[in-house]
């Protein structure tokens, strides 16, 4: 089965589903909707193939598919899956779908969307397997393309300004990307991940570059990727686009695209600068940290059901920076406790799936409550939920209490692990990110409360039954919840050895 | 007159006897002087037969239009200051004097150079053509490899002296008559020479010895390989025929001079010796192409059954002049006169595209020269049908608007 | 030689008293005499095909083409009154500039002493040649003709009311 | 007949796999879920007993079962179950008193449609107690301390149309997810310093001397030993979860929830979970008694916030109107006492008091939750009075609880617990204060609760719900009669002279000679507490609900802020409340003003850049261009007029040009 | 002087008077006409480097003039409409006065 280029039909997939549409303009609201499930559909589909082929214990890149692109400048099309960008697969494979049935409820065409959510999730897809910077890039930027006119054009109340924002400080952190991979390039004379890697392990790139050129060109593509994640101080983008953007859309942005950023750090960043990383953790891990507290408590303040999802969201992805950026931090320092620094990385990566999922589910939720409530998502507009609408409320509970970090939901064990790296590598950061962990039960417990508890009222009162699109992409995203809560094992094997091959040949 | 190259059969007595005659005459002279004198003799040879053949013309041609409209023609004139009728053979002599000795009248605006170039250029022009010809196995007055091209470069200056005829006299009417001769001619000259494409293309050579080199043999033994005998040959033949009438002013086609028309057309202004040698240099002008129609279509000099190659070739190609220029005369005989519009109407819808379709018809049939024997049949009916359907189509085109008049008496 | 001279000397005659005289029908039929010298020097360079070619093209329908222009547009009136224009004299000067330098570039360049054997180029070769590496150009030949041959009946036809004469 | 080490997992799953089965069954018989909630927890209390009967076979032994949960980097995480008395014997205990609660549900919530949830969250809420405590990984016990939060936020907030409940909910989960994460925080640092969360793994594990040894042997923050910090974190979960002072707010308000779930949650298992995981971590907890130079000892701070709990508890529980709030307090009195057992050193003695109080605490509570139910949810005592002649069981079960409660000495068991406890807390050496403390609430503790007895049975009826009272149904009365029989017979299994169940807790136990002078002191207490309260509420019983307390009376300022919880709510409200909106609307602030401010900024910058471009193209770049292309059109123009006309000129111009170039080529001699 | 540079003297002066009789007379078709001698001056070129040039048997020559007559052919028919057409349209065929065609 391997002889056929896997990759290539992963990402070409949806784009191919997209293009189907876009040829079709008369195509009726119900085949469009058919049509955008089942090419989304298509990436599970080839995602489990993968997995069956899929050997956790090699460590380097599996599936690869390299041909000549763009001859003079030595770009190749270069696609290949590690750990890592397997369980990214497989995220984008669950929420994509379910991104997809968010739509099915809402009125309006469905042709346009369900098109640029398809390409949306081919362009995410390409960034996860592409191996070769420009190739990386081009579905990095192209991601962006369709996420703006989603919001732009099906958005909510503010929904121009928050998409303008959106892709303009998105596309300004990338620039600074491009820039510093054009020095690399420069110098170099190659686009190709692993190359660079190895360049930059053995400190080739910091002596081509130069003690400055190498620190600025660090700088440059940290920000580019800090403004995807987001990293707290470039974060402010978010809430707006979050709040202002389609149920469908924000599941795949928070679901997908903020892993993009993580995905840019692991992949790019950590690989090619280990050193100039080092260097500058402990002020990141500062601010990943800030992010933790900060994001939590200003989730606390939301009025707004998605802003404060948005908050959470913030939060959540702190913590795999905290994890990422103690485990550099430490990496030359004098506590090189390899064991916390692989508990801190495996926590990462499941972090990274867990916060797709549950982000998504949640997103789906506060998505059906504004369906029903006219557009209206604040958290004063409902109440006694739980009792008009007893299965909802069972889905939604479990979606908020994994994010809460319950445990036997997924979301603790992700938790657990980055904690237990964090102390074992930068106790006082785990101390100081605990306050987070309590704000975030209190925001979340707190918005419980008042949609789904206390006498019914307002939108509450007629809450029309969930539909069965409805019910699938919920019973799904619960699904994907409860089983790595339960049996982290599925996920943590594919990714196990990649990960202490880092924390080990890193803190040696 | 030299001689053909080693021809292979070691002609007879007879064959080779005007040779001999003219060997006998100027076998004595050196070189150089020899080929003169030999040039000079085949000039007096062809003008002497080919202008007593013009005389017996004038006289057949009058007859047999009378036998055909059932009288006897002219009987009258006999031998010179005897009694003997003969039946009317000395009416071309009585002709000859006749013309010779009226009055030679030259219209005073006239161009009296154009006006005395005009006949001498026609008459040599159309004696020029008759050197091509091939008269017997060896009589070939001048052996040129592009023979049918010189004949026809020859043929095309006619037009010039026509219309120096036209124009020197002057005179409206023949001024216009020559125009509407011109005309004619440029429409017939198409066909004309697509006629003769396809013999070339069959024969593979221009030279006039070459095309009846090429229709040597007989097939099943006694059906000579001539090109009429080929369905495209047929056609060509046919089409070839119309065009040499109209390309000298014959019957069906002689609207110049029609009587009825514009008088004598541009001859009008002429008289005495000069109408003499127009009227010679037509006569003249259909002999050559009764020629060139026998070397190309009916095999030249050629014997038409194998047994019969004891006669010697020249007899052959005398006794198939004949027959072709009888043919010329009997058309005269019978078909009326064409309007100027019937006329072109039948060269550029009829003939024209009717030739182009033959030479089609003619590389084919080159083509499946090769096939085996057993397909030979398929190959003349297919060329049959190739021929046969236009011709059938093309003339439903032509009579198409054409219906039976209704004369209503008043 | 003298055979190529005699011929010379009779085409230039020609085109020169042509050009010289008034009448144009005289003209025209004196050039048409010059085309015919013309072909007869073909012929004496041993071009057959050329020379009967030059012959059916030139004399046969050119001429034919020229007299009728030439009849089509005389005036309504006599012969056309001849009023001196200026040109001659630069007309001249400058003809004879041009042949006094082509004779200086004749006579000055180092020719290539031919073989002076009449070559063996029939009308086989030609024909070879024409339908072997020149097909293309025989093609474009003729359907150049075809366009000429309807251009210029367009070109002639009278259009309508203005054809006044 | 034992049940093998590798089936414990049976015990905690049966009653969890009930609550999935319940909650998908869809709502059509409500029997149905209650039943198979019933069957599930009767099952794993067999299981149990067979548990408990290996464990004590040979107490000494560590029966465990570890099981790998998911490889991580060489190694793995794994969990495992452990069976040994302590485990097993709570086990039984929280399955026996889960039993009956269950039962005594089924007639309370009869006519509430969503009684099938009820049982649903219930059975989860067995099923995480059970796997607590026979968890031998810290991180699998922490797994199921979690989900008892779970259980507890579920069944307070089971009303939770009421908003008050709702509040309670949270407010519980909150607390509690306080105290969770020092506790994981204590995990991680363990497993950090320690590699394992396994308490016994052959050696390597956590409470295994060699860790233990590491553990006190380092030092960390502040000259603290690594393993009394930790042990301290751990306690704050303990404490958050058993309430003690600090985090105890949430108890009272639990009450909200139905009254069987204050009994499971409040009397029994739940808070017993903080006591038994100080228990189960004691070695940890005692790891630094060892060394000297230590600031203090973990057992230190687990005694005093023991003491002052148990102080508090007893003090407020005087002023309280509301019967359960009354009750919740005095639990939470009684859990100060277990803490206090335990810090001074004699955890069996906690157990044993925890094990007693489980009994005669369900009692009182499930007594209660008749009361209401037959004076259809009344709960205020002023409005109640009188039931004694109405309620006859129901006073006669309150009255035996009350008294072991209160520790009347022999009969009851709350004497023989408690007696332990003063006998332990007697001879701690760190200080005497806990001793004094406990004599303390053990009067205060006789005295609210005889309150409490004449205020709702003595007397008349003072409400209308107290005069039409009519007794429970049978189904809630027999578990009543259980339970009090339990309250009597347990007391004998750890008295002094015959300490069974502390021996078999742990085998080095040597029962304390001399305590007769103590048991004295302690009778007389209790007489004086009970002879108090009667003399106040007794004789002369509340005339109208609006009567003023006597207590009121003598010390109203001290009983008006006894009745408000010495202000612990309003406190925290005003501290962490006001702190964390605060800080999230800095937050806020900061994310609009700074980071947004900063966006503009940089938006306004490139609209200016935009500006100055557009200036320059104007009149520099464009001018330049025009000017160009005029000179080519005027050059243009000049060439045209060559073009005169005449062909003849043309023909010239060529001869001309002609010459010209032959004449250079000839001359110039280019070849 | 030898047959080859004769036969382009020959040529040269047909050519010059060629081009003297378009430059001298004002008659378009006698213009037509000198043009036409010019033609026929460059093919006799051709035949005549043909016959003494280095190649006879290529026959370039031959096929060059071949393919010039029929050129020469159209160019007379269309240039003599356009005289038709210029005579219809200006009463006179005097090239002089046809000046319409101005920059």
């Amino acid at each position: 089965m391997n002889s056929w280029p896997l990759l290539s039909l992963l990402v070409l997939a949806p784009w191919s589903g997209a293009v189907l549409l876009g040829l079709r303009p008369g195509l009726g609201d119900r085949a469009s909707r058919w049509l955008g499930l089942a090419f989304s559909l298509s990436t599970a589909a080839l995602g489990a193939v993968l997995l069956t082929d899929f050997d956790p214990t090699r460590i380097g890149l599996q599936f690869v598919e390299r041909h000549a692109w763009i001859r003079s400048l030595k770009v190749h099309y270069h696609l290949g899956l590690d750990g890592l960008s397997l369980v990214l697969v497989l995220l984008t494979a669950a929420v994509a779908p379910a991104a997809q049935l968010a739509g099915w409820g809402r009125a309006g065409p469905t042709r346009v969307p369900n098109l640029l959510l398809l390409f949306l999730q081919g362009a995410a897809l390409g960034v996860f397997v592409a191996q070769d910077f420009v190739l990386w890039f081009t579905c990095w930027e192209l991601s962006l393309v369709p996420a703006y006119f989603l919001i732009r054009l099906w958005g909510g109340p503010g929904a121009t300004r928050a998409a303008y924002q959106f892709v303009v400080y998105t596309i300004g952190g990338s620039a600074f990307l491009l820039a510093g991979f054009a020095a690399l390039f420069a110098v170099t004379g190659t686009f190709d991940f692993a190359q660079l890697a190895q360049l930059g392990r053995d400190g080739a790139l910091a002596a081509q570059l130069g003690p400055w050129g190498v620190r600025v060109v660090f700088a440059g593509v940290l920000l580019g990727l800090a403004v995807k994640v987001p990293l707290w101080p470039f974060h402010t983008w978010l809430p707006p686009a979050y709040a202002a953007a389609p149920t469908g859309t924000v599941m795949l942005l928070t679901g997908v695209l903020s892993k993009m950023g993580m995905y840019g750090f692991l992949r790019l960043l950590w690989p090619l600068f280990p050193a100039q990383l080092q260097a500058a953790a402990p002020a990141l891990l500062a601010l990943a940290v800030a992010g933790i507290v900060l994001g939590a408590w200003a989730a606390l303040r939301q009025e707004d059901l998605r802003r404060m999802l948005a908050y959470s969201s913030i939060n959540h992805l702190g913590y795999c920076l905290a994890a990422l950026f103690a485990v550099a931090a430490a990496a030359g320092g004098e506590r090189p406790a390899a064991e916390a620094a692989t508990a801190a990385l495996a926590g990462l990566v499941l972090q990274l799936f867990n916060h797709g999922v549950t982000a998504a589910a949640l997103f789906l939720c506060a998505g059906i409550l504004e369906a029903r409530a006219g557009g209206r998502s604040g958290l004063g507009d409902f109440g006694g939920l739980r009792a008009t609408a007893p299965a909802f409320a069972a889905f939604a509970g479990v979606a908020f209490f994994a994010s809460l970090g319950l445990p036997g939901l997924s979301g603790f064990v992700g938790e657990f692990l980055v904690f237990r790296g964090l102390f074992g590598l930068h106790p006082a950061a785990a101390v100081l990110a605990l306050p987070g962990l309590l704000a975030t039960a209190q925001f979340l417990l707190t918005a419980w409360r008042r949609v789904f508890h206390g006498p019914v009222q307002g939108a509450a009162a007629d809450f029309a039954p969930l539909t069965a699109a409805e019910k699938t992409a919920l019973a799904l995203l619960t699904g994907l919840m409860v089983l790595p809560g339960v049996a982290p094992g599925l996920l943590t094997s594919l990714t196990n050895p990649l990960v202490t091959a880092w924390a080990g040949h890193l803190t040696r | 007159m030299n001689p053909p190259a080693a021809d292979p059969l070691a002609a007879g007595l007879l064959e080779r006897l005007p040779l001999l005659a003219r060997d006998a005459l100027t076998g004595a002279l050196p070189e150089p002087w020899r080929w003169w004198a030999n040039s000079l003799l085949a000039i007096l040879a062809i003008i002497f037969v080919f202008s007593s053949l013009f005389a017996l013309l004038t006289l057949t041609e009058r007859k047999v239009l009378a036998r055909v409209q059932n009288r006897p023609g002219p009987n009258r004139a006999g031998l010179p200051l005897t009694r003997f009728r003969l039946g009317g053979l000395g009416q071309p002599l009585a002709d000859g004097i006749k013309m010779l000795t009226k009055e030679d009248i030259v219209p005073r605006g006239a161009d009296p150079v154009l006006h005395f170039l005009a006949p001498v250029v026609l008459l040599a022009l159309s004696l020029l053509t008759f050197a091509v010809i091939p008269y017997g196995r060896l009589l070939v007055p001048v052996e040129l490899e592009a023979g049918v091209l010189y004949f026809f470069a020859a043929g095309a200056a006619t037009e010039l002296a026509l219309f120096m005829a036209g124009w020197a006299s002057r005179n409206k009417y023949s001024l216009l008559a020559a125009m509407r001769a011109l005309a004619q001619l440029i429409s017939y000259e198409l066909p004309l020479l697509l006629a003769v494409v396809p013999v070339v293309l069959l024969a593979g050579s221009l030279s006039t010895t070459g095309i009846v080199a090429a229709q040597a043999g007989w097939d099943l033994g006694f059906v000579p390989r001539w090109f009429i005998l080929t369905p495209w040959g047929l056609a060509s033949f046919l089409i070839f025929l119309t065009a040499a009438l109209a390309e000298s002013n014959r019957s069906p086609f002689d609207l110049p001079e029609a009587e009825s028309e514009l008088i004598a057309g541009h001859l009008t202004e002429y008289s005495g010796f000069k109408y003499a040698l127009f009227f010679m240099a037509e006569y003249l002008g259909m002999t050559a192409l009764a020629g060139l129609g026998v070397t190309l279509f009916l095999g030249g000099w050629r014997a038409p059954l194998p047994f019969l190659d004891f006669v010697p070739s020249y007899a052959w190609f005398g006794l198939k002049l004949l027959a072709l220029l009888f043919v010329f005369i009997w058309i005269r005989a019978t078909f009326p006169r064409l309007r100027i519009d019937q006329l072109t109407r039948l060269a550029w819808k009829f003939l024209v595209p009717l030739a182009l379709l033959n030479l089609g018809t003619a590389a084919l049939w080159a083509l499946t020269a090769g096939w085996s024997p057993a397909l030979q049949p398929l190959r003349w009916l297919g060329a049959a049908a190739l021929v046969a359907g236009p011709f059938v189509l093309l003339g439903r085109g032509l009579t198409a608007g054409l219906r039976p008049r209704t004369y209503r008496f008043a | 030689m003298t055979a190529l001279a005699a011929i010379a000397l009779l085409t230039l005659a020609a085109a020169a008293i042509a050009l010289a005289l008034r009448d144009l029908i005289h003209s025209a039929l004196l050039l048409i005499a010059s085309w015919v010298g013309i072909a007869a020097f073909y012929l004496w360079a041993g071009a057959e095909f050329v020379a009967f070619a030059q012959v059916l093209i030139y004399v046969g329908a050119i001429s034919m083409v020229v007299l009728f222009a030439v009849l089509l547009t005389r005036p309504p009136t006599g012969p056309a009154t001849r009023e001196p224009s200026g040109r001659a004299v630069p007309g001249f000067l400058a003809g004879g500039a041009v042949l006094g330098l082509l004779a200086g570039a004749v006579l000055s360049s180092p020719l290539p002493a031919g073989t002076g054997a009449a070559p063996a180029f029939g009308v086989r070769e030609l024909g070879l040649k024409l339908l072997g590496p020149h097909a293309g150009a025989l093609l474009a030949t003729a359907a150049l003709l075809t366009v000429a041959l309807l251009g210029a009946v367009v070109l002639a036809a009278a259009r309508g009311k203005e054809d006044a004469s | 007949m034992h049940l093998p080490v590798q089936l414990t997992w049976l015990i905690p799953a049966l009653p969890a796999v009930a609550a999935a089965v319940i909650a998908a069954v869809p709502a059509r018989r409500p029997g149905l879920g209650a039943g198979l909630a019933l069957a599930a927890l009767a099952g794993s209390l067999i299981l149990a007993l067979l548990a408990l009967a290996g464990a004590l076979a040979d107490p000494a032994a560590r029966l465990i079962h570890t099981f790998t949960w998911f490889d991580l980097g060489h190694g793995a995480i794994r969990l495992g179950w452990l069976l040994d008395p302590l485990g097993t014997l709570l086990a039984v205990m929280v399955a026996t008193v889960g039993l009956l609660i269950f039962t005594f549900s089924l007639g309370y919530l009869r006519d509430d449609p969503r009684a099938k949830q009820f049982f649903c969250f219930l059975s989860l809420f067995a099923g995480a107690m059970l796997g607590l405590l026979l968890a031998n990984s810290l991180l699998l016990l922490f797994l199921c301390w979690e989900l008892v939060g779970l259980a507890s936020y579920l069944l307070i907030g089971f009303w939770f149309q009421r908003p008050a409940a709702a509040r309670a909910a949270r407010k519980a989960f909150i607390t509690t997810r306080i105290g969770d994460l020092g506790l994981l925080l204590g995990l991680v640092w363990l497993q950090d310093a320690t590699g394992t969360l396994l308490l016994f793994d052959g050696g390597r594990g956590v409470l295994e001397t060699e860790a233990l040894g590491a553990l006190a042997g380092a030092s960390t923050v502040g000259g603290l030993a690594v393993s009394t910090a930790i042990g301290l974190l751990l306690f704050c979960g303990a404490a958050g979860k058993s309430g003690q002072v600090p985090l105890h707010v949430w108890l009272p308000d639990a009450m909200e929830g139905p009254t069987p779930v204050s009994a499971l949650i409040h009397a029994a298992p739940m808070v017993a979970a903080g006591v038994f995981l100080v228990a189960r971590v004691y070695p940890l907890l005692a790891a630094d008694l060892a060394l000297a130079s230590v600031p203090v000892h973990a057992l230190t701070v687990v005694a005093t916030v023991g003491a002052i709990t148990a102080l508090f508890g007893a003090a407020v529980a005087v002023a309280q109107d509301d019967i359960k709030r009354v009750l919740a307090f005095s639990t939470v009195s009684q859990l100060g006492y277990m803490m206090l057992a335990a810090g001074t050193g004699a955890w069996t003695a906690a157990i044993f008091h925890l094990l007693t109080h489980a009994c005669f605490q369900a009692l009182l509570f499930l007594s209660a939750g008749s009361v209401i139910h037959a004076t259809h949810h009344e709960q205020d005592i002023r409005r109640l009075g009188g039931l004694r002649r109405r309620l006859p069981v129901t006073c006669a079960t309150f009255t035996i609880g009350m008294m072991a409660l209160a520790g009347v000495p022999f009969l009851f068991s709350g004497f023989w617990s408690k007696e332990a406890i003063l006998h332990a807390a007697h001879g701690w050496s760190v200080s005497a204060l806990p001793f004094h403390v406990a004599l303390a609430a053990v009067a205060l503790t006789a005295f609210y609760m005889t309150r409490l007895l004449a205020e709702v049975f003595a007397g008349a009826p003072r409400g209308h719900g107290a005069e039409t009272a009519h007794e429970s149904p049978a189904v809630m009365t027999i578990p009543l009669v259980l339970l009090a029989a339990a309250s009597i017979g347990l007391g004998f299994l750890g008295t002094p002279w015959w300490p069974w169940l502390q021996s078999t807790l742990d085998p080095a136990f040597q029962p304390e000679p001399g305590g007769a002078g103590l048991m004295a002191v302690s009778i007389a207490l209790v007489a004086a507490g009970i002879l108090a309260g009667w003399s106040r509420y007794g004789r002369l019983p509340r005339t109208s609900p609006e009567a003023a307390d006597p207590l009121a009376r003598i010390v109203p300022r001290l009983h008006r802020a006894l009745a408000a919880r010495l202000g612990c709510d309003e406190l925290y409200a005003a501290t962490f409340g006001r702190l964390c909106t605060a800080l999230a609307a800095a937050t806020t602030a900061l994310d609009r003003s700074v980071w947004d401010g900063c966006i503009r900024l940089l938006a306004q910058l490139g609209a200016y850049t935009g500006l100055v471009s557009r200036e320059t193209d104007e009149d520099v770049l464009n001018s330049g261009f025009n000017a160009a292309g005029d000179g080519l059109r005027a050059g243009g123009r000049a060439y045209s007029r060559t073009q005169t006309g005449d062909a003849h000129g043309y023909v010239w111009m060529l001869a001309a040009g002609f010459v010209l170039v032959t004449l250079a080529v000839l001359l110039g001699g280019v070849r | 002087m030898s047959p080859l540079q004769a036969c382009l003297l020959f040529s040269s002066a047909l050519f010059s008077l060629g081009l003297i009789a378009v430059l001298v007379r004002s008659n378009a078709i006698l213009v037509l006409l000198g043009v036409e001698l010019m033609l026929n001056a460059a093919n006799l070129n051709f035949i005549a480097f043909w016959r003494y040039g280095p190649a006879p048997a290529e026959g370039h020559g031959v096929v060059f003039v071949v393919f010039a007559l029929a050129v020469a052919a159209a160019e007379a028919a269309v240039g003599l409409a356009l005289v038709i057409a210029l005579h219809r349209h200006q009463r006179n065929v005097r090239l002089g006065e046809a000046r319409r065609l101005r920059g």
